[in-house]
């Protein structure tokens, strides 16, 4: 009863906006620019096979497997950085740096080393996705009292120990900050990564119903995109929930 | 012959970051034997917990050497077992994990710990409390749970830095009770660090003395008591004069 | 010029009517018939203020055209077609520029392939819009093959990297006034298929649209603007070179990285493509007609919008 | 001189990395994909003014006023949603919708609405970077220790004391963080936008050369863009380090 | 007639987390007068520093109502001055900052600030360290700047949680003697947990005993000793007696 109360709002709020927009878009008249909430909710009954079947496999593939890796790259890359200055001081002007070359210059770099595989549309994700993790987690590293790492190296404690028994938990917070900004932006990396070439996918396929005029096919698999992306958002929130319970004994 | 457990050769100490500030030690010099019980008395800021750093290599001297069991290391980390004076339990663990923390780092398995943590746990009083976290517990369970852990390094020389301060009267007998226990069966070498003349009197051989900074000797004084010893043996007249000779050199340490 | 500009404004001639242009794609050659009139002052001289501006999208011509956003938008004829078909958006095309496709099968010289029939079996790179696949199916099948048998692959925006990367065999979607000179001027050769030549219609490449409000409120204007291009169009055609120098110096170097052999090229392929007896920008029902048919043949529409809807005769 | 040194490792990583660009440049001949280095600088130089002085100040403009609206806004959001159960409950999900969709779905409106103005390059890099302070900056909120709080409700502090003197400096190190990304997002954010429609800036440039299949100009102004990009985000690890001298001292 | 500043109406208590656990407090009674001197004893985990939250107005009784003032309040948030027994400093700043933070939250201005809290410094012997870190203090005297903190809130009740726990027994007493100076002059009520039965006895007019939880009556021992008080007094052979039956009470009380 409780859980379903929490929900009223954002769900008042959410019919608040789905009623302006088809107010707005039944004044304007132009579905091929911005269709109705129902032109959507019906081109998505319409094309549900296909967009669940077809298209969001295919995506979701791209994220997970780029989240997977960021993640591995992401908390690696904090990692060492947080264990060695040197390797700090050389890789953090690079990591920043990797940030602000515009995806779309590179792409006909990654189609030259991966061609039409998956791998440049993950790599797009993987470009876009690793930045916040890595950032987050190695400030999160950081934030380890000292006082405790000081009492760990008094019991013989390696550098590893204490790496994993102050460190790892004060960076689990900031750790889970990255990674939600970074299942939010896998989103659109996976679907930037679709522009670049491919067969199938969310964003291939509402980027080629943008050429034809439908602008409900346009937003149809986008509405599948943002239903992934909120569920694999909720589901990182959960699992910070369930690891760091102690904090609600505060 | 007894052997020697901690030596300091004509350390001087200052913190790093008060660079240009006044040293806390000036080359001092003192020896502590194997099995002694040592008390340290001193005004608060006196820099009793700056000893306790600088033995357990947390601090390096600015000056001269510090020995254990004779040998000069210039890591000693891992060497002593060492009660800090803030609690510093950490929040996301429970009472049981906090407690298992040294254990769980020279890498005991978990059945091995669950037996002796839970034990001893029931013997400080904080029985049917291993599963709670700090934050739910009172000031003086904190205490016992960061004495515990400090118990469960199994070192054999003990730095306890003010360790029942938070701990009423009864409880803090049957503290002490225990730790001269263990200390006699044990052979364990124990620095204390306390505010109460009346504790260093009843535990320890030998009182040191620490005056306002900068230190370059600290009175040390042996107390004349044998074992067992009762809370009774300190009103004993020579006792009596003891403390209150302790008592005026802390007071003049003080105004100086 | 502003300066020039603001002197006419000043010496007190009529207003200026605006007219806001969208251009199908960012100036080359094929708008040097547009830059000359203005440069020449033709538009000027026909009461009419006209400004240019660069699509985000392909579908921004058509789409702000039809939001009344601006007064015309330079755009192809099978996405009004499409446009009409699908959605009912509200435009009609006021005039032809360019009267045939532009767009071409390429590949590199070395290729294998010598007929649509070759692309059996190979991959071919597009930017993933149906009316290329469309037709690349027409032509391979109207050569006697299995257009089933051609891979199709959306490259989005790199389709001269993924050309001379090799990683697919051919590209369609690439204009042999742009894409195959550019690759030429990179020490490229190419070959090309016309699809005319293999059962597609004459389309179109290039056409301007407007919507139907604005031909209501604007048609003075736009006709004021179709004289005047009409010039301009005379002007390139007598000296295409004079024309495309005004082209290239009519911005700053900052703003306009063409290279000027390209344009050249690229002025030489466009200049029959846009000429007619009958009056430069001037439609024929049969392209529509043909061009919609063919469309609806292939599966692109569901029907054949009504013709006279689409287009304005003069 | 320390601080020179310290930069070595950086400096030897960064000419290993140019090093083994221009080999492979040179090994895959073909400059319109991948330009060496030396290439992108000689076009750098050539077209130094010009990209200096006309498509610089074009884009710092819109990342300066993207980011200023994106602080004032993801701060702002930050803290209703932390001082409101409901503003959460209805915001929170909405915020992360805002993020699945990607951009390009949305230009035609944005034009629709803004025209072809700085507004709509504007809004994209604000649409991209306000999530990172917002996310950031509310988590950094929570982190406020809980006994600090109550010490100061026994005082008679407000809500609003409570605010500023405990959960602000608790959300520092947090915002920061999120500072740090959205800084590197706002380069691509106003380099996207510019694609979306512009007559100047350095995202517009690049993509320009882009039709002109020349890499070397296509990589000079993602140089400058990565130049101005990593100039903003030492300014804000300066003033983070200024903020939180504090730490220094632990 | 002297005024109630405290009253407990028969107050009961239960940590909301311990849900199914034991009471703390079940239908407690007790009164506090204006001007009194109360020492609060009790074993660790008794429910001492329980009392001061349900006080402060940090948490609800389960059941009854506490009345300060004569009046009820169900906020009682901001109405005394109190000081927990962990330092909670501010990490992020400076030892004066932290000391200042009442006056700050009063909205004082920083130039009166400045002086009042900089003579307080001074006078607790920390007077030259204004500027730094509580990282850079000594435990002793973090527990000073705590405890100057919660003078500042200038409440006319405090309640002070083992507030000279870390300190020497010199700087403890001038402490102490500062208290009972500014309690005399400014007719503060005070309410004062300590570990120490000396402490208690030399300090309060009267001493509560506290049990292990659930607590229903606390024992309220008065204490037959005039102003000023010595030390010496406390040697006096009734307050022996006294001393020892306080020690017998709380020995039972934590064995049964
Ligand atoms: N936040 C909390 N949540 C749940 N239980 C708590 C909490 N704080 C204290 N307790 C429990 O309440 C009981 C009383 O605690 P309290 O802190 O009042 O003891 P105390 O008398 O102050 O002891 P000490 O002298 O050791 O400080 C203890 O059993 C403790 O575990
Ligand atoms: N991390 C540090 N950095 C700089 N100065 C420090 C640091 N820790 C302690 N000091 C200073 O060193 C001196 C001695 O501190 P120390 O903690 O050793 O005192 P103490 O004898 O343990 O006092 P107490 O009884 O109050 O705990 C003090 O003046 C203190 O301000
Ligand atoms: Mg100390
Ligand atoms: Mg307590």
């Amino acid at each position: 009863m409780k859980k379903w109360r929490e929900h009223t709002y954002s769900f008042i709020l959410l019919v608040v906006v789905l009623v302006l927009w088809e107010a707005i878009a039944f004044n304007i008249k132009m579905t091929f620019i911005l269709p109705s909430p129902t032109d959507i909710l019906m081109k998505l009954w319409e094309l549900k096979k296909v967009l669940l079947l077809e298209h969001l496999p295919a995506t979701l593939c791209i994220i997970l497997i780029g989240l997977g890796i960021s993640i591995i790259l992401g908390v690696g890359l904090a990692i060492s950085m947080n264990s060695s200055k040197i390797i700090e001081k050389a890789f953090y002007p690079l990591i920043i740096f990797s940030q602000m070359i515009p995806t779309i210059a590179l792409a006909p770099i990654f189609i030259l080393w991966f061609g039409y595989s998956i791998w440049s549309k993950v790599l797009v994700t993987v470009l876009i996705t690793f930045f916040p993790i890595t950032i987050n987690t190695y400030d999160g590293l950081r934030a380890g009292s000292n006082d405790l790492k000081e009492l760990l190296l008094t019991m013989g404690a390696k550098k590893k120990d204490v790496f994993l028994l102050v460190n790892v938990p004060s960076a689990m917070p900031h750790f889970f900050s990255g990674l939600k900004v970074a299942v939010t932006l896998s989103v659109i990396g996976a679907a930037i990564g679709e522009w670049l070439g491919a067969q199938a996918g969310l964003g291939y396929f509402s980027r080629r119903m943008m050429t034809q005029f439908d602008g409900a096919g346009v937003f149809a698999p986008i509405i599948v995109l943002s239903a992934m992306g909120i569920m694999l958002f909720l589901l990182v929130k959960w699992v910070e929930n369930k690891t760091l319970m102690w904090r609600k004994s505060e | 012959m007894i052997k020697t457990v901690l030596h300091f050769d004509s350390v001087s100490f200052r913190y790093p970051k008060q660079e240009k500030g006044p040293l806390i030690y000036d080359s001092m010099k003192f020896t502590v034997r194997e099995g002694e019980f040592v008390s340290i008395l001193g005004p608060s800021g006196a820099g009793k917990s700056t000893l306790f750093r600088l033995i357990t290599g947390l601090e390096q001297p600015t000056g001269g050497k510090i020995l254990l069991n004779g040998e000069y290391f210039s890591n000693r980390l891992g060497h002593v077992g060492y009660m800090p004076q803030q609690d510093l339990l950490m929040p996301w663990r429970t009472i049981w994990e906090n407690a298992a923390l040294p254990l769980q780092i020279k890498g005991s398995k978990q059945a091995d710990m669950r037996i002796s943590v839970e034990e001893l746990l029931k013997e400080f009083g904080l029985g049917g409390h291993e599963d709670r976290y700090p934050a739910e517990l009172s000031g003086g369970m904190r205490q016992r749970v960061s004495f515990l852990r400090t118990i469960l390094t199994g070192s054999q020389v003990l730095l306890l830095d003010e360790p029942f301060s938070a701990l009423d009267a009864i409880t803090r007998l049957s503290m002490q009770e225990w730790l001269l226990k263990q200390w006699e069966k044990r052979k364990k070498t124990i620095l204390f660090i306390t505010h109460d003349v009346n504790e260093a009197l009843f535990l320890s051989e030998r009182i040191f003395v620490l005056t306002d900074p900068p230190v370059s000797r600290m009175e040390d004084i042996p107390v004349p008591l044998d074992r067992p010893r009762t809370l009774k043996a300190l009103d004993i007249p020579e006792i009596m004069v003891l403390k209150d000779r302790l008592i005026d050199q802390l007071r003049t340490k003080a105004t100086t | 010029n502003s300066t020039i500009k603001s002197d006419a404004k000043d010496n007190g001639e009529k207003q200026l009517k605006e007219v806001n242009v969208m251009l199908d794609w960012y100036p080359n050659a094929v708008h040097s018939f547009l830059y000359a009139a203005k440069e020449k002052g033709y538009f000027e001289e026909e009461g009419v203020d006209v400004n240019f501006q660069f699509p985000a999208n392909p579908t921004d011509p058509i789409n702000l055209a039809a939001a009344g956003k601006i007064t015309l938008g330079l755009t192809y004829q099978p996405d009004v077609i499409l446009a009409h078909a699908n959605q009912d958006v509200p435009i009609k095309s006021v005039g032809a520029i360019v009267r045939s496709p532009l767009n071409h099968v390429v590949f590199l010289d070395e290729s294998t392939i010598k007929r649509p029939k070759h692309l059996e079996g190979k991959t071919i790179g597009y930017p993933g819009t149906p009316l290329n696949e469309a037709i690349v199916k027409t032509m391979v099948t109207e050569d006697g093959g299995n257009p089933d048998k051609v891979k199709l692959v959306d490259v989005g925006f790199e389709l001269e990297s993924s050309l001379v990367s090799k990683k697919v065999d051919a590209i369609i979607g690439a204009y042999i006034n742009h894409e195959v000179p550019v690759l030429e001027h990179k020490g490229y050769k190419t070959r090309y298929f016309d699809p005319t030549k293999h059962g597609v219609p004459n389309y179109y490449e290039l056409v301007a649209v407007t919507s139907a409000q604005t031909l209501a409120k604007d048609k003075d204007s736009i006709d004021a603007f179709w004289r005047a291009a009409k010039k301009g169009f005379e002007h390139m055609e007598k000296d295409p070179d004079a024309a495309l120098e005004l082209l290239l110096t009519n911005q700053d170097e900052a703003n306009f990285p063409l290279v000027k052999s390209v344009e050249q090229q690229s002025i030489e392929i466009l200049l029959p493509k846009m000429r007619t007896e009958n009056g430069f920008g001037l439609q024929d029902q049969d392209s529509w007609k043909e061009t919609s048919e063919w469309m609806k043949k292939t599966g692109l529409i569901k029907q054949v919008p009504e013709l006279t809807e689409m287009y304005i005769e003069e």
